[in-house]
């Protein structure tokens, strides 16, 4: 029989709180095979690992089953402490008594029998584990990012600057994302596209980076190391390699009326534009939904304008097929528009504007080149009411979550418009001021000691129009409720963040998790914050959750140092959890039939047919062959197989089926 | 009130030798020592072992009848039962059904030269009429052996191996199959019956004994037939399929022939009277 | 008798979505009833039915099977796989009489803790009210009862 | 030790009911299409007008699943229980079949061959046969071209045969048949004279002649006689299973938890895992061999082992054969050709 | 001499056949499968309202598969069978000439599977009425009655895979049942190793079946046990659309899926 040696960890009082952690190892040396069984205050500890190691070499332990936390926790732990005490990795199994247990019942008998089922559970089927060995699988080093943004743009350059190949793909015209929207940034009040554009130039001019804009995933097989990826690119009606961003075409246009997207519609643009001065690359595009000749078939002006005959209007959608090691989706988030508001009067009052809108008209490069001017009529604002949370830790409104950033942005806004309108007065309602971060809080102080905004703590009721003013109602709370009318001339609601439009079907492409806001979803909330849980696919940026510039930047940098240490290494060890079709002694050869639906089955292509042959070459048998480096061990294909001719290593048929008689068999 | 003809002497895995990759042999000493006192058998004879909660397998006792006390099978790891034999650790219970069948006739031999001729796992039965015959080594003439695997690593018995060729009153020609030798190999490369052809011992007063897979046996019997052995000198044992090691179960049939109580030795004579169904 | 009765529930679920899911109810301490075990597999589609067939004729009294939400699959596709075979294999037990109110069907995202805590307790709940499944249990005694 | 007596028809479910309150009581009892032998408390429960049940009565004295010891696995080995063969029921079967019956005596040549089967052999004792006479037959029953007959007494330790009246002839064979008597010889009417049975019992006529079948059956080992039928033969075990003789077996573990128990099951020559060896190599390795290893099993390697035939004529195996493989038209066959 | 019979005739002749598996006279009135390899056995092939046995499993059978080329008389439910075997590559184009007998007896002689494909599309498989009034008539009962009915069936397997040995696509060298590490169905004919052993064959046709009652029609103690997969061929065909053994080129619908797939019990 085997030697199995049981560890049960008490986890601090995490799992004695509620189990008798000494009376499961007791009934676990009482277990066929188990020869060794204790139990430690701490098994992940090193005196807790070296318990686990003196015992497999002092018992010559055949297999080990650690009772303790989630193996999604410490499972790597605990099979390297087995590999160091020199046996195989692959031998040794956890017991989820703690997320699966003790956290989760009472203290008592009932508890202490589950942690106890549990462990047999593993003990049974650790007994039917197999050595393995990891599996090498080659790495191609050219990354991809998704997402042209700050923080797409700061991945990309470490990548690049790393010596990894790095294609850029941004679904935009122009890469630059929110940031390059903005006026100043907080707390330092530098300006945004200052600091920004150099990053942008110096991505189309990294003979490393590759842009692609207006261009999106189409579809994504392969895994980490060998991704394989369709990235459609949009047609822009403009050759890029003729056009030479003259930009005589923008001028020329007839359908000039089209709400610019960059200018936050407080602007318009041309159907061929260039989202905004500094865009890179700096060529336009034909919006075709607004250009004339697309929707009547007569114009063509640029096309004879054009000095270099780069209108090309047959230009069609271009599917790129890229290899990849790794992805780094840095797609950004959204804010909610006005209209979502109806207590703030769905979006129909002209000078309720957003954050966003509110930074066009203070940047020096937007529509009124700076002055804070009212969209409604262009007159300067007196009073202007800054709301923050606007939809933001509303669980009413289905965003339960701090968008994190709008405290500090309303400071800088009330700050701006103070600085640019000396006698206005900027009123700021706040439901709690959040400016954790290094000279954050300093920075929402002076806006309120030194620029004389008025923070009003509490929430807008409603706001409606009355003789050219905006009634913002609300309630100071700190005033025990007391009830707070202004008569403003303009409203800036810090509108939510939330995750793009597009990010789940993009998720789903891509076989990672997000959270129920369609946030990607990290792999740990705490120890892998820039990866998910799909090998070789990382996170940077707001795509995860709201994040402010240097968190995205950081996270970016953290993504890239991710990408280029898997990029280190030629090949990639993975684990060995793969599917295998059996092999016997001639004259059966397999049993696999060769029915091939496996194949159709497989998410991953890695089934394919091998034919034996006798000694004369003719094909005896057609079976089905499993490549270990493209098979993820779904095992989907085994429980599918109706000859049981398939198994998967870690999860094998003989290993849950102990597990199933073992859980029910006490 | 008579014993359960199914029931199973409980035996203890007193020693397991790593022969081969996947093979093993078990000492397997009794749990009753009343059971040990009224046991006996003879070489040639097998039993059906069992692991409780995987149920039997056949294999031939591989220890002589000279040595009391345990008897020793030697096993392949390769079904359901085998499988969990080989997971078996020393100290381990095991069942034991035996022994049935028929024995070779060591006393009819006496007086005579012996020829052991074995193949890969086959061994094992040889074994057991070799250190019987060993044993007693003053009743035989000459004893030579000549065994061979696919490669020195599947030689089962190393260390007996190394006892014969040092002992001077044994003949031990040990081969490999082309392909199968080590830069150190000093035995025979080529296939058992090319060997036994060169080494061509004489049939002159000698039995030969011949355990093998199937293709080996139906070599060798020519070249012994050609070197002069007559049918009747020329021993084998057959391994059909059993399940019940009585006569029952319908398994082991060949022709009218139950391996289980005719067998499993038999002369070359014998198999030839027998359809091909084994 | 049935308010001593301690149902014995095997989840079959998949690592990614419903174990971490159910990591989760541990990691914010949601109670639930201790009735359910868990049994780890990678994916739903790894779930054979022949497992849930064992787990009856082993003496469970019922059966969750939990995985990713469609098109959350951390394989891409095991889980639509899984549902096609559960909606014939749901269909033959219902077809054979066998109790299909005793296997719990459901998704359970890694983000769903409160959920896992729910699924596992209403199939308890349930299955304490439905009692032993003793039809099951009369079928697989058979043979150790003479 | 035959005597003959009447039994009324009025007085055979008083018996039944008279036998049920100290033993278990079986007969044919009809279930949809099937026939099949059950356990009953009337005779009301019994078919009637059909030619055989499905299955044959082996199972009583060798059933599909024998229990032949259990054991408790714990840490320190394995605790192993004997069967008690105390447990074994009394039971009385009513209305088996002559042919089955007589399959009786077949069972125990192979069962009682050195070393005997107690277990085997405790339920034979223990079951008693009230045979009913046949006077239907079809055309697949051939008991007669084997020697035996509608209203052969082999086996059974009643006999009794339906008379035109509905009333039977009871014939008492055993010492067993002796012991239902006493336990209402009231029921049980003596007769005089012949009350000729052979008058009630169905007409099965000879299909081929029996004499010397089992050297003409070794005669064909080696012809290609059986190549036909390697093809048409599917290979499952419906004719074994159904065969009041067939007792090749198999020996399986069965496990719960950390009890188990080692069972005898019914196994076939006719499947191809019968004979196959884990290293592949199958001594029976086609259909054709695997079939003619049936006939040859019944026809003559029993007859020459055990000295009784494997068969009687049931015609089970043929009537149930979903490819149509007729037994005796195989026998005929190779009767004619050798 | 039929059509049938000449057929096979010329084929055995000619060598494009070296065996023709279709149907003869049995015991006593019945039909029985039937081979011919030279003219006088072709000459005793048969082929009338009582064949109704479906012959595709004669197709891959060791004793019969390496004579291929072989011919095959055909039924619609063996023309069914053979397509699914196509569709599972267990025949390849070309290793099959079949004799097809339409409703009007004429005999359809397909060498490509295309043709059997052609022939198909002009039918519009149905079950049996018996098979349907039997499965309305159970799905009418309570699962309490469905239970006591399937476990009285059950009681009375003996496990003798008739069913499966008359199954066109039982073809498996190692059939899930004869797994023994682990030993997934018990080697005993109990009542629930039974229930399991007929849930997995139901299981492991679903999505394949062809619906040609053999496995029913096979079983020697009469358990109905074809409408477990004509059951689930008929949900199937409800649910997804799909019918097995009509297109070479249809994929397995237990190996396929929709996104959108519907189903009204995952919570």
């Amino acid at each position: 029989m085997a030697r199995i040696g049981v560890f049960i960890c008490h986890c601090g009082e995490n799992i004695s709180a509620t189990v008798d952690c000494a009376k499961v190892s007791e009934l676990a040396a009482g277990l066929p095979g188990v020869v060794y069984s204790t139990d430690y205050k701490y098994m992940c500890s090193d005196p807790g690992q070296s318990k686990i190691k003196e015992a497999i070499r002092e018992h010559n332990l055949t297999g080990v089953v650690v009772s303790a936390c989630s193996p999604r926790m410490h499972e790597p732990t605990f099979r390297k402490a087995c590999a160091e005490a020199g046996l195989n990795p692959y031998l040794c199994e956890m017991a989820n008594i703690r997320e699966h247990c003790s956290w989760v019942h009472e203290k008592g008998d009932a508890t202490t029998q589950k942690a106890f089922d549990l462990t047999r559970t593993l003990v049974e089927k650790v007994k039917n584990n197999h050595p393995l060995e990891s599996i090498k699988v080659p790495v191609n080093k050219t990354a991809i990012v998704i997402g042209g943004g700050v923080a797409g743009i700061q991945a990309s350059l470490d990548i690049a600057n790393g010596g990894h190949q790095v294609i850029l793909v941004e679904k935009q015209p122009s890469i630059g994302g929110h940031m390059s929207q903005l006026s100043e940034t907080f707390p330092t009040l530098d300006c945004s596209q200052c600091i920004l554009t150099p990053r942008m130039v110096e991505v189309a001019q990294h003979p490393n980076i590759t842009l692609y804009t207006c261009s999106e995933i189409e579809s994504m097989d392969g895994f980490i190391g060998n991704f394989n990826v369709k990235i459609r690119k949009k047609a822009k009606s403009v050759n890029e390699k003729l056009c030479t961003g003259c930009g005589l075409c923008t001028t020329k246009c007839p359908t000039k009326n089209i709400p610019s997207e960059f200018e936050q519609g407080l602007a318009n643009r041309t159907a061929i534009y260039v989202p905004f001065p500094q865009a890179v690359p700096n060529k336009p595009v034909i919006d075709r939904a607004n250009c004339r000749y697309f929707l009547t078939g007569k114009c063509k002006v640029c096309q004879k304008l054009c000095p270099t005959g780069a209108i090309d209007f047959e230009q069609e959608d271009e599917i790129i097929d890229v290899k990849a090691g790794a992805i780094v989706l840095a797609t950004g988030f959204e804010i909610k528009n006005t209209d979502f508001f109806p207590e703030y009067g769905y979006g129909k009052y002209k000078d309720v504007i957003n954050g966003l809108q509110f930074e066009r008209l203070a940047s020096a490069s937007g529509p009124t080149q700076g002055a804070i001017r009212r969209p409604s009529d262009g007159k300067t604002p007196e009073k202007v009411v800054f709301i923050a949370c606007a939809g933001s830790r509303d669980p009413a409104k289905g965003i339960p979550y701090c968008s994190k950033i709008c405290c500090m942005y309303t400071a800088k806004h009330a700050m701006l418009y103070k600085h640019k309108v000396h006698e206005g007065t900027p009123y700021v309602f706040y439901m709690d001021i959040r400016a954790a971060g290094k000279n954050y809080d300093e920075f929402t102080r002076r806006a309120i000691e030194e620029d004389g905004a008025k923070y009003i703590r509490g929430r807008v009721s409603n706001i409606y129009e009355k003789d050219g003013k905006l009634i913002v109602r609300g309630a100071d709370t700190l005033l025990g409720g007391k009830p707070v009318e202004i008569d403003a001339d303009m409203v800036v609601l810090a509108t939510a963040a939330v995750s793009c439009d597009g990010s789940e079907s993009l998720a789903q492409k891509l076989h990672v998790s997000y959270d129920p806001y369609k946030f990607f979803a990290e792999a740990h909330p705490k120890l892998k914050p820039v990866e998910t849980n799909t090998a070789g696919i990382y996170l940077a940026g707001a795509c995860q959750a709201p994040k402010d510039i240097p968190e995205s930047v950081a996270a970016a940098s953290g993504a890239a140092a991710k990408v280029i240490c898997l990029f280190s290494n030629d090949e990639l060890t993975r684990e060995p959890i793969v599917a295998k079709v059996n092999r016997m002694p001639p004259p059966i050869f397999s049993t696999c039939m060769g029915c091939e639906m496996c194949i159709s089955i497989c998410p991953y292509q890695a089934i394919d047919k091998e034919n034996i042959t006798n000694r004369n070459g003719e094909v005896i048998k057609t079976i089905a062959k499993i490549n270990p480096g493209l098979c993820q061990g779904c095992g989907t294909c085994v429980a599918f197989c109706k000859s049981k001719s398939i198994d998967l290593e870690g999860y094998s048929n003989k290993q849950v089926y102990e597990e199933v008689l073992a859980l029910l068999n006490n | 009130m008579e014993r359960n003809i199914y029931l199973p002497y409980r035996m203890k895995v007193a020693k397991i030798t790593e022969e081969a990759p996947a093979v093993r042999t078990f000492r397997l000493e009794f749990l009753d020592p009343a059971e040990a006192e009224n046991f006996s058998f003879k070489t040639g004879q097998f039993a059906e072992y069992s692991v409780f909660g995987e149920g039997e397998s056949t294999f031939c006792i591989a220890s002589p009848h000279t040595r009391k006390g345990y008897v020793e099978c030697t096993f392949r790891q390769v079904g359901r039962v085998t499988t969990a034999l080989s997971n078996l650790e020393e100290g381990d219970t095991v069942g034991f059904r035996g022994p049935y069948g028929n024995t070779f006739p060591i006393d009819e031999w006496k007086g005579k030269n012996l020829v052991f001729i074995a193949g890969g796992i086959a061994l094992p039965p040889m074994r057991s009429v070799i250190w019987t015959c060993l044993d007693n080594r003053k009743d035989y003439k000459d004893i030579s052996i000549f065994y061979g695997a696919k490669t020195v690593n599947d030689l089962v018995y190393k260390h007996e191996l190394k006892e014969w060729e040092e002992r001077p009153d044994v003949n031990l020609y040990q081969t490999v199959d082309p392909g199968g030798e080590t830069p150190e190999w000093k035995g025979e490369v080529g296939f058992v019956p090319t060997i036994v052809e060169k080494i061509a011992p004489s049939a002159e007063n000698t039995i030969a004994v011949v355990c093998g897979p199937p293709i080996m046996i139906k070599n060798t019997f020519p070249v012994l037939q050609k070197l002069g052995f007559k049918d009747e000198n020329i021993y084998t044992t057959l391994e059909n399929r059993m399940k019940c090691g009585f006569g029952k179960c319908g398994r082991c049939n060949v022709g009218k022939t139950y391996v289980c109580k005719d067998g499993p030795v038999f002369t070359a004579a014998q198999l030839a009277e027998l359809p091909n169904e084994y | 008798m049935e308010n001593d009765f301690e149902p014995k529930i095997v989840a079959f679920v998949c690592n990614w979505c419903t174990y971490a899911g159910a990591d989760l109810t541990g990691t914010s301490r949601i109670k639930y009833s201790p009735n359910v075990k868990i049994i780890r597999f990678p994916c739903t589609g790894r779930i054979d039915f022949m497992l849930l067939l064992k787990a009856f004729s082993n003496g469970a009294d019922g059966v969750i099977v939990s995985g990713c939400h469609p098109n959350d699959c951390h394989y891409t596709s095991g889980n639509f796989h899984a549902r096609r075979r559960w909606v014939v294999f749901r269909t033959l037990l219902d077809f054979m009489g066998i109790d299909i109110n005793r296997i719990t069907f459901t998704w359970v995202s890694a983000a769903e803790g409160a959920k896992w805590a729910e699924v596992v307790n209403t199939t308890a709940s349930k299955i304490k009210e439905l009692g032993p499944y003793e039809a099951y249990r009369k079928i697989t005694n058979e043979i150790w009862e003479s | 030790m035959s005597k003959i007596k009447k039994l009324s028809k009025e007085s055979f479910p008083l018996l039944i009911k008279k036998i049920s309150e100290t033993q278990h009581v079986y007969g044919p009892v009809s279930q949809g299409k099937r026939i099949s032998y059950q356990r009953i408390s009337s005779a009301d429960e019994l078919a009637s007008d059909f030619i055989i049940p499905d299955m044959s009565a082996k199972s009583f004295v060798f059933p599909k699943i024998e229990k032949l010891f259990s054991y408790t696995k714990n840490k320190d080995g394995v605790e192993v229980q004997d069967i008690n063969l105390d447990n074994i029921p009394h039971r009385v079967v009513v209305g088996i079949r002559p042919c089955d019956a007589a399959g009786m005596e077949s069972l125990k040549a192979i069962f009682s061959w050195d070393p005997s089967d107690p277990i085997f052999e405790t339920r034979l004792k223990r079951t008693t046969f009230i045979g009913l006479a046949c006077n239907q037959a079809d055309d697949y029953c051939f008991c007669t071209s084997l020697g035996g007959s509608p209203g052969d007494t082999k086996g059974s330790d009643i006999l009794l045969t339906k008379t035109d009246t509905g009333d039977y002839i009871a014939e008492i064979l055993t010492s067993k048949g002796e012991k239902i008597v006493t336990l209402a010889p009231d029921l049980f009417q003596d007769v005089e004279g012949d009350l000729q049975k052979e008058k009630f019992l169905a007409n099965v006529p000879k299909r081929f002649d029996n004499s010397d079948l089992q050297n003409k059956i070794n005669a064909a080992f080696n012809t290609d006689v059986f190549d036909e039928y390697a093809m048409r033969c599917m290979g499952c075990s419906a004719c074994a299973f159904v065969c009041p003789i067939c007792a090749c077996f198999d020996i399986q573990d069965e496990t719960k938890g950390s009890k188990g128990q080692r069972v005898r099951l019914w196994d076939s020559c006719g499947a191809k895992l019968f004979t196959l060896h884990t290293s592949g190599h199958n001594p029976r390795e086609t259909q054709g061999a695997r079939w003619r290893q049936r006939l040859m099993h019944k026809f003559s390697y029993m007859p020459e082992r055990l000295e009784v035939r494997g068969c009687v004529g049931c015609g089970r195996c043929s009537r149930r054969c979903p490819v149509d493989m007729n037994i005796a038209e195989s026998l005929n066959q190779l009767i004619i050709d050798n | 001499m039929g059509a049938i019979n000449e057929i096979a005739a010329r084929l055995l002749e000619t060598g494009e056949a070296k065996v023709v598996i279709g149907y003869g006279e049995g015991s006593f009135g019945s039909v029985r499968p039937a081979f011919a390899r030279n003219q006088e056995e072709a000459e005793k092939l048969i082929y009338d309202k009582r064949c109704t046995q479906n012959l595709a499993m004669y197709v891959y059978k060791k004793e019969i598969s390496p004579l291929r080329k072989l011919a095959i008389v055909a039924n619609v439910s063996t023309l069914r069978g053979i397509i699914r075997l196509a569709s599972e590559n267990q025949i390849k184009n070309g290793d099959i000439i079949t004799l097809y007998i339409n409703e009007l007896g004429e005999v359809i002689e397909c060498k490509a599977l295309s043709e059997i494909e052609i022939c198909l599309a002009e039918i519009t498989p149905e079950i049996k009425p018996e098979d349907k009034e039997l499965i309305d008539k159970l799905d009418a009962m309570t699962p309490q009655e469905r239970w006591n009915f399937w476990i009285s069936e059950m009681e009375s397997c003996i496990k003798c895979y008739a069913c499966r040995q008359a199954c066109p696509l039982c073809y498996c060298t190692q059939c899930a049942v004869e797994v023994n590490q682990p030993q997934w169905i018990p080697v005993a004919a109990n009542t629930s190793g039974n229930l399991e052993w007929h849930i997995t064959r139901a299981m492991h046709l679903s999505g394949r079946c062809v619906e040609c009652g053999q496995c029913g029609e096979a079983c020697p103690v009469n358990i109905p046990i074809h409408l477990l997969p004509i059951k689930l061929a008929e949900e199937i065909k409800n649910i997804y659309g799909t019918v097995s053994g009509m297109k070479i080129q249809e994929s397995n619908t237990l190996s396929t899926f929709k996104p959108d797939d519907k189903e009204n019990f995952i919570g």
